[in-house]
């Protein structure tokens, strides 16, 4: 009955009874549900223009954050580190279609799936190569991102907002809405559409699909740089964070693979689901329950909802 | 001119049905054994029989689990590394529990054990399929890994928090442990690996085989010969697992000597997946040479530049190692999406026509 | 034959997908021995039809009864197992196996051999390999594709993956015998096989037949009862001349086509 | 191709054979592998320490052409933290007759131990692998000076009960809390905290780090806020440690009360800005550039361009715990090079050496090492010395040491280090009775 009592009504009155804390996690939450979706929207992007599965999209966060720093650190300004670490991105872009898509197109999906998996080795050994594998720490400061922290004192306690986590939120909204723009007022973006209901209709209109599959991938990346730099600020940057970047994925089951607010509701659901999980439930199996609790969360979303929350439902045709 | 068929009559369909009914198969596979068992404890050093061989066996051993799973059912797993902890860590308790036991039995009871776990983490693979089923599998992956940590019991409460082998014989000669020579514990994996791969190429060229690759190819159709989705792919999940289970119990009891949960992160499983895939899914000799590119191509790359007498810092090589590696996974998807074993086979068929290409 | 025992009878079935009605209070039956057709317009519901008669769709309403017993939701492996075999309007087989092994999983429900004895394919598991590597021969010779056996048929031209469709299927000594299409996409040739295959298996292994097809030339001439659909109802049932001179039928299909 | 399969087994050949050929060009030298880490996900640590190592190696093989006249080959081999390319390491090394091996992991270093003494390869696992290790008696081929974890954990709370005024009674319902990174390393205090806490009654509270969430604290340190541990101490690794000290400056955690276990290096404090000065980490040796020692590297290897570390790295924390680290080694040697009077020695000599070694006041001072680490000295059954250790505070760039010489407590660790010793030899029917002589009079 104790463990009963442990599981279904203690964490409940924890939360009423300091709710100051109860808003924290929520917060913390969110922000790192901000960063998942992130992460997944990239990824998002790439699978609905190019069908293509990129495992990659983690490592090109941290690629594009450590290209950033890496930059920084050898001495150039941060602003032209910015402006360069894009136009790295966009040369991977071009990298990508050039050396990965072409040759694989009308391979079967697993078969690019792999190719973005060398493609995630190729960056980490390419990264450290260039930029070394120490930690390095994101110049805030010097990138006009704001320091310190917001502190509110109600509900009989404190919550504080971390200035860059608040920025962070912001600017992944402010991605979004120009991404949502993007796609509904430009040609490029109404083309992208295109491509993602049907290929052949799409080049029949005369859209060059090694254009857009360019655009899309350069356009994941500039959410990867973006991506990286907020983690970085909370953090470091270094490949570590890749596994963390892993968590995107539970976040496109819940989310599903085609739909950008999947992504993002998905995102905000793993992310404070899983703070809740590990500050409320965590204790009681002694904590560190973060590392899976977002899968166990998505594998049982998964057995009753199987195409995702914005997923359309899958008709199997015979 | 040599490698031809012609003139072999199959007299009965048992010899057709054989599973390599070309004599040159055959006494290449002889060569092969001959080379393992012979060869390489003879003439090979230690550094190629304990940091070569018996990873490349015990990598390849959980590859064809995989290739099961993967190749010849279609079901993606991010999760064997786990799996492989399962069988370490039941090895480990087991053992520790009944020290008297034969300790092969116990290598192969772990592999039960991880099989029952994998049929757990394999039901939602009815309702969920591809790339979907790919991250699910990622919740029994770090889930189980977090177990290893933090059930105390699971490592007998060592304040090391890892699990240490203490030395087993068999017959008298010492198979764990460090007092047993890397020869010894080259036979033991070498004897499992080659029975092991026997019992699957077995499977996979009968009916379950059959079964396994229906679904793969075609679920629905599938159904209608007769075949339960489920079952088949619970038991795909089950002997992949076994394979996985054992090979994991090697890995800590034969290689290491001493693992922590880490040992078994989601690197491994990736490591698996590539070998598997570049060897070439559906395919047990394209397992092999899977595990042969991902583990030693690496040690190739490190001892290069010794070898040629360049001073290169051990870090470059190291990143060296990521890039070659991360390059030939996507110029061999280019070459041949198929695999090493599509490559083998082609470089076969081109034998055969040798010396009149056409 | 048709007056004979009556293999499947199919009651007052409607099946809808969400709003969508597919199949709308069809009654039909199916008799020991006969090659029945199915036809009608695209969009009719004879591939719905075929897909509730082997379990894969639930109708909402009505009654399946299958050698005289009704059933309830049944599951497309039981109708295997029950002895209805089936082939696909596109081809499905299993396009990474060879023709051997795609006929030879048609075995599968045959072969009993458990787990052990297949991880040691020696002694039994072996022998039973071997007889119905037999079976499967002679199938193989039946069917004229001796030269594909070891092929890959994802490799194959279509008209031979029809073939080998229709060996899997045959290869489940099947009662009755679904076929969905088999001739669409052939030439002139390719149909006379497989209409002079789908006469010998019936006269020869004695398997009922369900079919579906939209040379109304073909059906005429192989059919011994053909029942008509339009857009889920059932306009017309009876012998090849009773259809042919049915006005509806003359109405909604054949005088539209021809 | 049978051929394609032949080059394969040629291409394996050459490479066993490679690997096995070098030593013979190196006969008058004395092998020592040091097995590294500059990538991976604890890179961060790793590289500095490698540095460090590989350069104080360096400085005597430039300024005195080895150790006693004979030079040291040094080879790095990158493990990249991961147990299994750390064998393989090994296993690389091994033909080439290592001295010593300095796993600098503890997952290696378990893996290790039990090869040691067939291998006839003493492992110089520096404050860190099993704790256990420390027991000569039980461990002859494994030494883990100058400090146990144990003893780490016995000295931060020393110091936190000299802060509330007085000695280990004080701690009586003080409330700390431990964060650590959940494998092995940080999970061996745990036996430890819970034997202290009955002994003096105070609470402990874990939050345990999954190395895969090592840069994602957040939860972790809302649980902090929430039990509000009087104290913090951290066991932490890698990217663990700049992430904890960030979000425990987010949180407004009185850094004084943030202690640390030897890991953090400057740059992981750095990291936090402003907020972290404060921070606490116990350390056993200098942490700055001042010494003749770290001169002569800078004149013998740095300048001349044969060091890879950035001038900025050279007198860090973690670049003088390499130096301090190559020290033992050398010393060792030199040790081994005494007793034997061998010039070129070997594993088993060293061996010896290690539990002779003796380095004190005045040798420290020979060594240019005058007050850069305080004297250590081995014996045959203690293998780890259990020095003193001292307190440095972050002042906003740099360690500074706030404290004095604090010991361990002695009469807690030694007893749980025995059981623990016996135990693990329990466990493994087949430990080897130590048969190894002592050269030391006790």
């Amino acid at each position: 009955m104790h463990i009963l009592y442990l599981i279904f009504v203690d964490p409940f009155v924890q939360m009423a009874g300091a709710p100051d804390l109860l808003v924290q996690t929520l917060w913390e939450g969110l922000v790192g549900g901000v960063l998942y979706a992130l992460i997944a929207l990239g990824f998002v992007l790439i699978f609905k223009a190019s069908g293509v599965f990129n495992f990659a999209q983690g490592i090109m966060m941290v690629f594009a954050a450590l290209t950033l720093v890496g930059l920084y650190e050898k001495g150039v300004p941060a602003w032209l580190a910015l402006i360069l670490a894009i136009g790295i991105m966009y040369l991977l872009a071009l990298a990508v279609e050039r050396v990965v898509l072409r040759p694989l197109v009308n391979q079967p999906d697993i078969m690019l799936f792999m190719a973005t998996f060398g493609l995630t080795y190729l960056l980490i050994g390419l990264g450290e190569f260039v930029f070394g594998g120490n930690p390095k720490e994101m110049p805030v400061a010097a990138l006009g991102l704001p320091k310190g922290s917001l502190d509110f004192k109600i509900l009989g306690g404190l919550v504080s907002l971390q200035k860059i986590d608040i920025a962070a939120a912001v600017i992944a909204s402010a991605m979004v809405a120009g991404l949502a723009l993007f796609f509904q007022h430009t040609r490029i973006g109404r083309a992208l559409r295109a491509v993602a209901d049907d290929h052949q209709a799409a080049l029949s209109v005369g859209i060059s699909l090694n254009q857009i599959w360019v655009i899309v991938w350069f356009t994941a990346g500039i959410v990867a740089l973006a991506t990286g730099i907020m983690w970085g600020a909370r953090s470091d940057v270094s490949f570590a964070l890749q596994v963390i970047s892993l968590k995107a994925l539970p976040v496109l089951i819940l989310g599903g693979f085609t739909s950008v607010p999947g992504a993002i509701v998905g995102g905000l659901i793993i992310g404070i689901g899983e703070k809740l999980g590990e500050f409320y439930w965590g204790p009681l199996v002694g904590g560190g329950i973060e590392s899976w609790l977002a899968y166990v969360l998505a594998l049982a979303f998964l057995l009753f909802k199987p195409e995702g929350l914005f997923g359309e439902k899958i008709i199997e045709r015979i | 001119m040599f490698y031809r068929e012609v003139g072999q009559f199959k007299t009965s369909y048992a010899a057709d049905q054989a599973i390599f009914p070309i004599r040159q198969d055959r006494i290449g596979l002889a060569l092969i054994l001959l080379v393992a068992f012979v060869a390489i404890p003879l003439l090979g050093g230690e550094f190629l029989i304990a940091s070569v061989m018996i990873p490349f066996l015990i990598l390849a051993l959980a590859a064809i689990g995989l290739n099961i799973l993967i190749g010849y059912t279609g079901l993606i797993s991010l999760g064997t590394a786990a799996f492989m902890g399962v069988g370490a860590y039941a090895c480990y308790k087991l053992s520790t529990l009944f020290p008297q036991v034969n300790i092969l039995v116990w290598i192969l009871t772990s592999g039960f054990i991880a099989c029952a776990v994998g049929v757990v983490f394999g039901l939602p693979s009815l309702r969920i399929k591809g790339f979907y089923l790919a991250i699910a599998t990622l919740a029994a992956q770090f889930f189980l890994q977090w177990c290893f940590g933090r059930v105390g019991w699971l490592y007998n409460y060592n304040p090391s928090g890892a699990i240490e082998v203490p030395g087993h014989s068999l017959f008298g000669v010492a198979v764990t442990g460090p007092s047993a020579t890397p020869v010894t514990r080259y036979y033991v994996v070498l004897c499992i690996v080659v029975a092991m791969t026997w019992i699957a190429s077995n499977l996979v060229h009968g009916r379950i085989g059959r079964n396994w690759m229906a679904v793969r190819d075609m679920d629905i159709a599938a159904q209608l010969m007769g075949i339960r989705l489920l079952p088949a792919k619970l038991l795909a999940f089950a002997v992949s697992s076994f394979y996985a289970g054992v090979a994991g119990a090697l890995m800590v009891f034969i290689w290491l000597g001493a693992a922590e949960p880490e040992a078994f992160n989601i690197n491994l499983s990736f490591l698996l997946l590539f070998m598997v895939i570049i060897g070439g899914l559906g395919s047990l000799l394209g397992s092999f040479f899977g595990a042969a590119l991902i583990h030693i191509l690496p040690i190739i790359v490190r001892a290069a530049p010794n070898a040629l007498g360049l001073s290169v810092g051990s870090a470059t090589v190291e990143h060296l190692t990521y890039v070659i590696t991360g390059a030939l996974i996507i110029f061999f998807l280019i070459v041949e999406p198929h695999g090493l074993a599509r490559l083998w086979q082609i470089g076969k068929q081109k034998l055969r026509a040798w010396p009149f290409p056409y | 034959m048709s007056g004979g025992e009556i293999l499947l009878d199919v009651e007052h079935v409607s099946l809808a997908f969400g709003g969508v009605r597919a199949i709308n209070d069809v009654s039909f039956n199916i008799a020991r021995g006969e090659i029945r057709a199915i036809i009608g317009p695209n969009g009719a519901g004879k591939t719905s039809m075929l897909n509730v008669i082997n379990g894969f769709y639930h109708p909402q309403h009505g009654r399946i009864s299958f050698h005289g017993k009704t059933r309830a939701r049944m599951k497309p492996y039981e109708a295997a197992s029950q002895g209805i075999a089936r082939t696909f309007q596109n081809v499905a087989l299993f396009k990474g196996m060879t023709t051997l092994d795609n006929i030879l999983t048609g075995r599968s429900l045959k072969m009993r051999r458990n787990l052990f004895w297949q991880m040691l394919r020696h002694g039994p598991a072996l022998a039973e390999e071997i007889e119905h590597r037999k079976f499967c021969e002679e199938i193989i010779d039946f069917l004229e594709i001796e030269h594909i056996r070891k092929a890959p048929v994802g490799t194959l031209p279509y008209g031979l993956q029809k073939r080998v469709e229709l060996g899997r299927a045959l290869a489940m000594e099947p009662t009755l015998l679904l076929l969905d299409e088999p001739m669409a996409g052939m030439n002139l040739e390719e149909k006379q096989d497989m209409s002079r295959f789908i006469v010998d298996v019936n006269q020869h292994f004695g398997t009922t037949i369900a079919l579906i097809e939209h040379d109304i030339g073909v059906v005429m001439d192989l059919s011994d009862r053909i029942v008509v659909l339009e857009y889920g109802h059932k306009i017309a049932d009876g012998t090849p001349d009773e259809v042919k001179s049915d006005q509806k039928v003359i109405d909604a299909y054949l005088g539209v086509a021809h | 191709m049978r051929t394609l399969n032949k080059a394969a087994l040629a291409l394996i050949a050459t490479t066993a054979l490679t690997a096995s050929a070098l030593p013979a060009a190196a006969e008058d030298s004395i092998f020592v592998p040091l097995f590294t880490y500059r990538t991976g996900p604890f890179a961060g640590s790793g590289i500095s320490i490698a540095d460090g190592m590989h350069d104080y190696l360096s400085m005597l093989n430039e300024r005195d052409g080895g150790i006693g006249g004979v030079k040291i080959a040094v080879e790095e081999c990158e493990t990249g933290y991961d147990t299994k390319k750390g064998l393989e390491c090994y296993e690389a090394v091994k033909p080439k007759h290592p001295v010593m091996v300095n796993p600098w992991s503890t997952g290696i270093t378990l893996s290790l131990i039990p090869k040691a003494s067939v291998d006839k390869t003493p492992i110089l696992s520096m404050a860190y692998g099993l704790s256990a290790s420390a027991m000569g008696d039980i461990f002859p081929w494994v030494f883990n000076p100058p400090d146990t974890y144990w003893d780490g954990m016995s000295m931060i709370l020393k110091y936190i009960a000299a802060q509330e005024g007085g000695g280990m009674e004080k701690l009586k319902g003080k409330k700390i809390g431990y964060i650590y990174l959940d494998a092995g390393f940080g999970k061996e205090p745990l036996p430890f905290l819970e034997q202290l806490q009955k002994d003096y009654g105070f609470e402990t509270k874990l939050y345990p780090v999954a190395p895969a969430e090592m840069q994602n604290q957040a939860a972790q340190w809302l649980n902090v806020r929430r039990d509000r541990p009087d104290y913090m101490v951290m066991y932490g690794w890698g990217a663990l440690q700049p992430t904890a000290i960030k979000e425990a400056v987010k949180i407004n955690y009185p850094m004084e009360k943030f202690l640390s276990i030897w890991w953090p290096s400057e740059e992981d404090a750095k990291g936090a800005g402003e907020g972290a000065t404060g921070f606490k980490t116990l350390n056993w040796h200098a942490a700055t550039a001042n010494f003749p020692v770290i001169a002569d590297i800078q004149k013998h290897v740095a300048d001349k361009g044969k060091s890879q570390a950035p001038k900025a790295e050279i007198g860090t924390v973690l670049y003088n715990r390499g130096v301090y680290n190559s020290m033992l080694i050398a010393e060792a040697i030199r040790t081994a090079q005494k007793i034997t009077g061998k010039k070129v020695v070997d594993g088993e000599d060293v061996r010896r050496g290690l539990e002779g070694l003796n380095v004190d006041a005045a040798r420290l001072k020979e060594l240019g090492m005058d007050g850069f680490a305080g004297p250590i000295k081995l014996t045959c059954a203690d293998h780890n010395g259990h020095r003193p250790t001292f307190i440095q505070r972050f002042d906003g760039t740099k360690y500074v040491k706030v404290s004095d010489w604090i010991e361990p407590l002695n009469d807690k660790v030694e007893p749980l280090l025995q059981a623990d010793a016996k135990a693990y030899a329990e466990k493994n029917p087949s430990w080897p009775k130590r048969t190894e002589a002592c050269d030391s009079k006790p």
